[in-house]
């Protein structure tokens, strides 16, 4: 193996001033709206850092499950989902500039409203403002953490190659994923189910978590094919692709059943309280954003990787995992826009500059993590399964 | 073997072991007389079974008033075993289906027996779909027939319905998955044989199984698609029973996380019966080797990783009832808690949440007798957890004027110690008559992970033998370009019994060698 | 309490053989002879007003067997039964009408419960028909109907009482 | 039907994956080889292509769909529609779970059921048909004979290099 063909170069100069417009352009953008309408404004960059956010989370999602699983073939993508946890800071960043904006979202955080409303003076004791900021400090807090550690653990093998590395990291996977499953449930609940304070569902902390892996994985696949054509990661065959796939796949039939289990029970119990979130969504030009949704994010994967060949192929994988991506834009956008808005249904452009800016950073973060490191974890003692990984 | 191994992986099969040797370990048990802790084990169970066929009978013939239900409290053992039996046989699906779509070897020695177990299992939780009814004997009409009362067919929106397809499919393609993956070892069995009417058992079950790699490369792609098939299949089954209560508008009922939470608890409870039951299994047989401390550690972990899901769902649950601010959703949970039922609450909760947190501590994983304690527990606390999801949400909902208590009769008690019978009699005939360990999966991961393999050695060792060539059999020490006039087939066979035999001989020599070697 | 006859009734969607489902007059019907006895549909019943047999029981002998309706069928054990709204009144009344060759008129059926009642507390009739008694009483402002944020839409309503709004009164 | 064969028996997995690929490199037409368990990488080591059974299973899969749905809309909202709760009479997500079901049955009877068929698995009460040990601990792997020149000394050499125990000329069914 060439060195060259470990280290990613610096990024070329009109890629990277292109990224820097589209994030200027979103800032200035978001600034505008903030003036005309904040709930907008707001709201798109709730729909930005989140998913972001999650993107990251599941890229950390999949180095804990492959550690704590014992993966093997894994190993020769995983610097790609370290790179990729590095945007977590600057997506905590985001997500806490969204207290300045909690009372254009969140209609609890107004006290006046509260005490009029008989169920939200009930939940005040959990929906109130010092505690929803504190909550959320927490738990980003602690995910910060846990990124941090995972990728310094493997950095760390690739210097000494010893053992204990790997041990330590499958003893952090164990806590970690019990941590983040609930962590991430009182996300989920806290920044997006109370958008609609009336409104509960017990499932929306694992339909959040299922959204989460399947963006995780897709983005993961897209990273992965997109340095793989640029020549690097050579030791990535379609075997690898294989499982990416197969793990999309699977993510993809998990979030489907996740969110027919919500709609069905809603639908058939067809009680008021519950059922008013549906009605908003299928009212409209929300319905057609709605059952999309199913489409791009369970038919298309399903359809396309379900065959073997599907998943070998680097040119089909990618195509899927994009729809993919842009299937989670829709998902988190159906889970916040129609909250507080009184139209019925669209994109608007704020929502999409923000997005686009965000998404821009994100791209400068994790080149440069990815360029900053060897592309192969060098010490990983699983290494020698996954450059001979075969199916 | 030439497959790169980290070398972080252990070997499957902890001691070193011919082909041959493996084939004679598992078979044995099932070639000689049954002994006397078998027996016992047989005599009981079977007096269990006779007990709940007696209870079975007293309720079909004088009616389901035999049991403590009343008009508010209609479900209660019943619908309480069905769920705990339908769970249990999860496990089996999840170790045969889902671990092989995950690639997790180790799943190669306990997969028969959980998917044989899985079959029981269903086979007990079918049952009480059907006598829980108050005609039984009508049970037929819930499945679409042609017929002519106008013509009226089936509701194929209650969730009963559902069940009842979920059900009969979760046990074909359990069965048919069981089946195919015994084909192999049937073959085995008939081969190894004696008797003429063994002989001509298991070659009838076997189909002609004669080892062909054309077959093999068919019946892996068969496997890897039933296996694909059988893992939604699992999730979808346990959802379907979480639906009987999740689409109703009982409070403590109808909650959206039922499907994702029924299913890791039936793994969970399905964990600790597999557990429980391969504990014995490899003290009894014998299979220390083979069914080793790292499958039990691994099956433990299963169970905390489940075990954590249930907790998970627990707090959700309860969490989200207060948040609700539906004055129903609160009571309903308050009064699981530190009402009349609180006790059976408690058992659940001590069960499922704490006792699986004792897993994280390696010495009790490693630990045989307090996994076997361990286990149990959770199985008494999964069979709670049913039983207060179903008997605290009916006994108080709506109306305080309906509230009503329930407490079981000696005819619903004696049903589920029947259950149990009918289980453990399946299970133990099982271990006499078919390989209670599949015998060719645990051939093809011998050699895993193995420096100084089993299959090395004996190549090593067959090398050194001269080659038994047809041409000295025949008399002919020179090359004549395979044009030789073979015997006629029937003094053929015959010489290959005797050959066999020759080989046997050699072959326990081979194993002297291997194990003066280790 | 009786059958609320709910429009969308939570004990028929879970009924797997189609024992119990609405009529085009919109009661909550129950076919016995279809019944199998599952009792879900009395544990999704929030006024929980639906009655299982659980036991065959002894109707006597056929001298004392005279005192059961004969016009309502003698439910065998296993089966779930209810308030059929006086079911077998109904339809004598809508075969006495046709006989005549005239439509219903509001107050040609009366219910059990509704004849036995002193008080006259009891009223039934056509809720589609705007100038029935019902009809009237419903539109009262007096009028509620139990469970409505279960949305189960009972047809059987109540009214409050005038002067003491914390007691119920029978429709 | 059966024909006559070289059988070349060996005792481990790396023997016979070695020496199926030799033979086939020096041109030996296969006729098969008899394993006790399945041997990795010994499609490729005899050139076989993927099975077609997925297909099978694909669209016996999509028939238990097509079937169940149609059952399902059919019953409920054509043959007789009844007022079940107020619900539609095609209750679209109600039906969504016995689809599933059927959709499972028939992929997974249709693809055993093929598997059967396919490799002609019946009842058979004898073993006669069946290479002695390759249920145990015996690798075989059999050459034609018939049909065209047959090199018996080159066949035994190759074996010999991958440590064979043992040759013979054996009738084997087809």
């Amino acid at each position: 193996m060439k060195e060259a063909e470990r280290r990613l170069g610096p990024m070329s100069l009109g890629v990277r001033n292109v990224l820097v417009v589209l994030v200027v352009a979103g800032v200035a953008v978001f600034g505008v709206t903030l003036f005309q309408s904040p709930t907008a404004a707001w709201s798109s960059l709730l729909v930005a850092a989140f998913y972001f956010l999650t993107i990251a989370l599941g890229a950390i999602a999949f180095l804990a499950l492959t550690y704590i699983t014992k993966a093997g073939w894994s190993s020769v993508v995983k610097r790609v989902p370290e790179a990729m946890s590095t945007f977590l800071p600057v997506g905590a960043g985001l997500t806490l500039t969204l207290l300045l904006g909690i009372h254009s979202l969140y209609h609890w955080s107004h006290p006046d409203a509260v005490a009029h409303d008989a169920i939200l003076t009930a939940k005040a004791g959990y929906l109130n403002a010092p505690f929803f900021a504190g909550r959320m400090v927490v738990v980003l807090g602690l995910w910060l953490l846990f990124g941090w550690l995972f990728r310094r653990n493997s950095l760390r093998q690739d210097a000494d190659a010893a053992v204990h590395h790997t041990r330590r990291n499958v003893a952090l996977a164990a806590g970690y994923l019990f941590l983040f499953a609930f962590t991430f449930s009182v996300a989920g609940i806290d920044w997006l189910m109370s958008l609609e304070p009336h409104w509960f569902s017990t499932i929306f902390g694992i339909y959040n978590l299922a959204g989460l892996l399947l963006g995780g994985f897709a983005s993961i696949a897209v990273v992965t094919i997109l340095l793989r054509r640029a020549g690097y990661l050579p030791n990535v065959n379609e075997n690898h692709l294989h499982d990416l796939g197969k793990l999309t796949f699977a993510m993809s039939v998990f979030w489907a059943y996740i969110w027919i289990s919500q709609y069905m029970l809603i639908w058939y119990s067809n009680l008021p309280e519950e059922t008013t979130y549906y009605l908003r969504r299928t009212e409209g030009g929300w319905a057609f954003l709605f059952y999309f949704n199913v489409v791009i994010n369970w038919v298309v994967p399903f359809v396309v990787l379900l065959p073997r060949p599907g998943k070998r192929s680097e040119a089909n994988l990618l195509r899927v995992s994009l729809a993919v991506l842009g299937g989670r834009f829709l998902d988190i956008y159906l889970m916040v826009a129609p909250a507080n808005s009184t139209e019925h249904g669209g994109v608007g452009i704020v929502d999409v500059t923000t997005f686009l800016g965000v998404g821009a950073l994100f791209v400068l973060i994790v080149y440069r993590a990815l360029a900053r490191r060897s592309l192969i974890p060098r010490g990983d003692p699983y290494l020698i399964e996954g450059l001979h990984h075969k199916q | 073997m030439s497959h790169a191994v980290s070398p972080l992986r252990e070997p499957l099969v902890s001691e070193a072991r011919t082909l041959h040797q493996l084939t004679d370990e598992i078979a044995r048990p099932m070639e000689r007389r049954p002994t006397k802790a078998w027996w016992c084990a047989f005599l009981a169970s079977f007096s269990a079974l006779v007990l709940g066929v007696y209870c079975v009978s007293v309720q079909v013939m004088t009616g389901v008033g035999t049991w403590g239900l009343n008009k508010t409290v209609g479900w209660a053992f019943d619908i309480t075993n069905f769920v705990f039996w339908i769970g249990i046989g999860h496990a089996g699906t999840l170790i045969s289906a889902i671990l092989f779509l995950f690639r997790q070897k180790w799943r190669t020695s306990i997969n028969r027996s959980a998917e044989a177990m899985t079959l029981f299992a269903v086979m007990c939780a079918g049952l009480f779909p059907i006598i829980h009814m108050g005609r039984p004997w009508f049970a037929y009409f819930a499945a679409p027939y042609p017929n002519d009362r106008g013509p009226l067919w089936v509701n194929f929106r209650s969730p009963l319905v559902w069940d009842m397809f979920a059900i009969s499919t979760y046990f074909i393609i359990s069965a048919v998955f069981w089946y195919v993956g015994l084909l192999p070892d049937l073959a085995t069995m008939r081969d190894r044989a004696k008797s003429a009417i063994r002989k001509a058992i298991y070659g009838a079950l076997s189909l002609g199984w004669n080892g062909s790699q054309r077959t093999w490369l068919r019946y892996e792609t068969v496997y890897l698609l039933l296996a694909g098939l059988a893992t939604p299949l699992v999730l979808s089954v346990h959802s379907i029973v979480s639906m009987d209560f999740a689409t109703s508008i009982l409070p403590g009922w109808h909650t959206t996380i039922f499907p994702p939470y029924f299913v890791a608890g039936a793994v969970f409870s399905g964990f600790a019966m597999v557990l429980t039951l391969m504990i014995i299994a490899r003290h009894v047989m014998g299979w220390k080797h083979l069914i080793t401390i790292r499958h039990v550690e691994n099956m433990t972990k299963i169970m905390i990783a489940t075990g954590g899901i249930v907790g998970f769902a627990y707090a959700t649950e309860f969490f989200t009832a207060w948040y609700s601010g539906n004055e129903l959703e609160r009571f309903a949970f308050s009064n699981r808690a530190f009402g009349p039922y609180a006790w059976a609450y408690w058992i659940m909760v001590g069960c499922n949440v704490l006792i699986p947190q004792f897993f994280w501590f390696k010495k009790i994983r490693t630990s045989v007798a307090a996994v076997f304690a361990l286990s149990i527990l959770v199985n008494v606390g999964m069979w709670f957890e049913r039983f207060v999801i179903i008997v605290t949400s009916l006994h108080r909902d709506f109306l305080p004027s309906s509230w009503a208590m329930y407490a079981p009769t000696f005819i619903e008690v004696g049903t589920l110690v029947g259950t149990f019978g009918l289980f453990f009699t399946c299970f133990l005939l099982f271990i006499r008559v078919l390989p209670a360990v599949s015998i060719a999966e645990v051939k093809a991961v011998s050699g895993y992970a193995r420096k100084i393999g089993v299959t090395t050695e004996f190549r090593e060792q067959s090398a050194k033998k001269p080659v038994d060539s047809w041409r000295e059999r025949n008399g002919e020490p020179n090359g004549h370009g395979g044009r030789t006039p073979p015997q006629p087939q029937s003094t053929q066979r015959s010489e290959e019994k005797k050959k066999g035999d020759k080989k046997e001989d050699a072959g326990a020599g081979a194993d002297l060698v291997t194990e003066a070697g280790e | 309490m009786t059958c609320l006859h709910c429009e969308n009734a939570p004990c028929e969607t879970v009924c797997p053989v189609l024992a119990t489902v609405h009529s085009s007059d919109g009661l909550n019907q129950q076919v016995y002879n279809r019944c199998v006895g599952t009792r879900y549909c009395a544990n999704n019943c929030p006024p929980k007003v639906r009655r299982f047999n659980w036991f065959e029981y002894d109707h006597g002998e056929p001298i004392e067997r005279m005192v059961l309706n004969p016009d309502v069928v003698v439910r065998s054990r296993g089966v779930m039964e209810k308030c059929s709204l006086c079911v077998q009144r109904i339809q004598a009344g809508k075969a006495d009408a046709k006989r005549a060759g005239r439509p219903v008129a509001d107050g040609d059926i009366r219910t059990a419960c509704q004849q036995s009642c002193p008080a006259g507390a009891i009223v039934f009739g056509d809720l589609n028909d705007p100038k029935s008694r019902v009809a009237a009483l419903v539109k009262s402002g007096r009028n509620y109907r139990l469970f409505e944020d279960l949305n189960i839409g009972p047809v059987v309503s109540y009214l409050t009482k005038l002067r003491n709004p914390g007691s119920k009164e029978g429709v | 039907m059966s024909a006559r064969m070289f059988v070349a028996y060996f005792g481990s997995e790396d023997g016979i994956l070695g020496a199926t690929r030799a033979v086939r490199e020096a041109g030996f037409e296969i006729h098969d080889v008899y394993t006790p368990y399945a041997v990795h990488g010994m499609d490729e080591a005899m050139g076989q292509r993927p099975s077609r059974i997925t297909w099978v299973c694909f669209f016996a899969g999509a028939f238990g769909l097509a079937v169940a749905l149609a059952l399902q809309i059919w019953t409920s909202a054509v043959d007789w529609p009844l007022n079940v709760g107020g619900k539609p009479h095609n209750s679209f997500p109600a039906f969504i779970p016995v689809a599933f079901e059927l959709t499972v049955l028939f992929g997974g009877l249709t693809t055993v059921a093929a598997l059967f068929l396919r490799s002609r698995l019946k009842p058979r009460m004898s073993n006669a048909h069946v290479l002695p040990r390759v249920t145990d601990d015996r690798f075989a792997l059999a050459l034609v004979v018939e049909g065209h020149a047959f090199d018996a000394d080159r066949a035994e050499a190759i074996c010999a290099a991958h440590g064979v125990v043992e040759t013979d000329f054996v009738e084997v069914s087809k």
